[in-house]
């Protein structure tokens, strides 16, 4: 390997792995021994080496003011955004119960919800609903303070393919639901208490040939785990 | 491999002569700590702190002769670790459970060799013998094991990720997705709980009526007045122009409304109420 | 630009800004328009023309447990430590010896470690094995006590440059010893649970990464770890 060669591999290396941009003297700095260390127009030679070579590549060297650093290319962002992407989170139960209150008691005051609920409702939960524009102020109640009021709004109906709020169950069959809730056991509305990986597992043939399951279920924890984080960020 | 280890007394030339010596002083080795010698205590227990338990001790021990483990001499090694252990009793040295441990069961593999053989009646009594060799040997696996576990290449030490930068990138979230029945088992728990804590059932109007209250009051909303008779969608018949009048009977009910008449039988206006 | 050629910029970024492994499914997932993603046969063509393309360059694209990677070149070590003020970790010959024993006996009870090692096992080093999530709790024996089984995990593989367990160095053989010392009385000892290293391995390999059908468990696994964002503890 030639010391041409080997500088610009180094320097490769560096950049990719700092983290940071690395200014002209950090990159120096790496050449601990001063026989290999190259000189500074040296250094600016490989790296316009390294810039022009990233043609056609995922990645361009970047120069910003406290030195150098790779960087994916601009018009990659739309797929790399996607490396990102919170997998849909859920509502918390909160955001759901104000929801449907503000849905069967509209126009409703914030007030009205926390009787209704017995808790105070915060005001991530309201924001939410607003951004989400299922809800929204129609006025105010002319009591002191004037607080707002809650209704729901076409997209609100349209998300949940209604013609009209009247479309929604009356109240006396929603009553039921409590008691036939055990049945209906869809998706996100109970999460399951989290189960300690494999608890029931007892000997070691068990363990290995439930891996399997195991790996899910770690997997799923993973999830619920995000899906808090989320909730709580949205709460 | 001798049979007989306890012709071997402690002090015997024979061990003398297979230990490594501790050092070379002016050409001669010395095979045993000086007896008069201080040795700061803090030494000593760095020294023990550098064995990972009473196995490792052993394995210094039969290295110290270059010896397979197979082939060790079980009572000569039992003779150095009681020495060792010895030694470090008298210095008041604090030794671990295990250390003590495994000197009792030395102790007993030797005081065994000393006893005549017996053909052995009980076939389920094992060699002791053989089973410290097969510890020692096992545990000698994992002590390599360990070692080529820290030479493997080892994320931050001998390899490091790419992580470069990113370009700008706008920030996407997908909103959560919500099921209907989720939003009514949602409705049904909480009026079940503020049944719950209620003398009172909480009485619902239709919801036609509640709707068309959040219509008119969105109507009215930008603050002007709306002629009474433009809330009104004949096209709806009677029934929705009797809801919608009900609605804002409750709404002025509710204090959410004002209806004005400026003069007799003259136009009704609605207008949001101080808001 | 061609399909090819922006499918291979994608990759790049994202392996390079992902600062972790990124698995088969998680590269396809990049591409969100159905027309526009790549069959799992072209997209490990594109990777494979990746890795040969970083021949004479500073990195390497390197597949570990959960997926593909950019890393720098080991042999750019020397100089590359430069770059951090604090030296890498050590860690201690216990941990590392409770570490090989776990890694090579998995499922293990910390009992069963004590007895190899014939020194108690200090609960610090089970804690930092668990917080660097080299370990996991798999299960738990059915004797008095329940004691938790102890199993490495992917990121011990993916820190330790490993794909699978199989590609651990294999433990040394132990002899067979009624023929080299026939005077001791071997018979009727209990033999330590002896299973074969290899078999050992193989049922192991199972349960991390099933080698069959690789790529596509190892994108699942990765998905569950992205989710969880189990790198982070280690950044």
């Amino acid at each position: 390997m030639s010391d041409m060669q080997q500088i610009r591999q180094v320097l490769e290396g560096a950049l990719l792995v700092a983290g940071k941009p690395l200014s002209l003297d950090q990159l120096l700095h790496l050449f601990a021994d001063a026989e290999q260390r190259p000189g500074r127009e040296e250094l600016k030679a490989v790296l316009e080496d390294i810039e022009t070579d990233c043609a056609g590549h995922g990645y361009e060297l970047k120069r910003v003011a406290s030195g150098f650093r790779f960087q994916a290319r601009e018009e990659l962002a739309p797929w790399l955004t996607r490396l990102w992407e919170e997998k849909p989170a859920r509502y918390s139960r909160a955001l759901l119960e104000t929801l449907a209150i503000i849905a069967y008691r509209q126009p409703i005051t914030r007030g009205d919800i926390e009787e209704i609920r017995g808790v105070a409702v915060s005001s991530n939960i309201m924001r939410t609903l607003l951004e989400r524009e299922w809800v929204r102020v129609v006025g105010h109640r002319d009591v002191p303070g004037k607080p707002a009021l809650y209704a729901t709004t076409r997209l609100f109906l349209d998300y949940f393919n209604l013609q009209k709020l009247g479309d929604l169950p009356p109240l006396n069959e929603i009553r039921d639901l409590t008691e036939i809730n055990p049945e209906l056991e869809f998706e996100g509305v109970d999460l399951p208490p989290e189960r300690e990986p494999s608890e029931d597992v007892d000997s070691l043939e068990e363990v290995e040939a439930d891996d399997e399951s195991e790996l899910s279920t770690i997997g799923e924890e993973a999830d619920e785990a995000l899906a808090g984080d989320d909730d709580s960020a949205l709460q | 491999m001798s049979d007989q280890p306890g012709d071997n007394p402690p002090e015997s030339g024979k061990i003398e002569q297979e230990e490594m010596p501790f050092a070379v002083v002016q050409g001669r080795a010395v095979t045993q700590l000086p007896k008069d010698l201080y040795i700061p205590p803090d030494a000593l227990e760095v020294f023990l702190e550098s064995f990972e338990g009473p196995l490792d001790l052993l394995l210094y021990f039969i290295r110290r002769q270059n010896l397979d483990i197979l082939e060790i001499d079980v009572a000569a090694i039992t003779e150095q670790y009681i020495k060792y252990i010895e030694a470090m009793q008298a210095m008041r040295f604090e030794l671990a459970a295990e250390y003590l441990v495994m000197a009792a069961m030395l102790a007993e593999i030797k005081s065994r060799m000393l006893l005549p053989r017996q053909v052995q009646e009980d076939d389920e009594e094992a060699d002791p013998r053989a089973q410290l060799i097969l510890r020692l040997l096992e545990y000698e696996r994992f002590k390599d094991a360990a070692e080529d576990i820290d030479q493997l290449p080892r994320e931050g030490r001998d390899t490091w990720s790419a992580e470069i930068a990113l370009p700008e990138m706008p920030k996407k979230v997908e909103p959560p997705e919500v099921d209907l029945r989720e939003l009514l088992v949602a409705f049904s728990q909480v009026m079940h709980r503020a049944d719950m804590f209620r003398s009172h059932q909480i009485s619902l109007e239709p919801l036609s009526t509640r709707e068309r209250m959040s219509i008119v009051l969105d109507r009215v909303r930008s603050g002007e007045m709306v002629p009474f008779a433009a809330l009104f969608t004949p096209e709806e018949g009677r029934m929705g122009v009797a809801v919608t009048f009900l609605a804002v009977l409750e709404l002025v009910r509710e204090s959410l409304i004002q209806l004005s008449q400026t003069e007799m039988f003259g136009p009704i206006h609605v207008k949001a109420r101080d808001s």
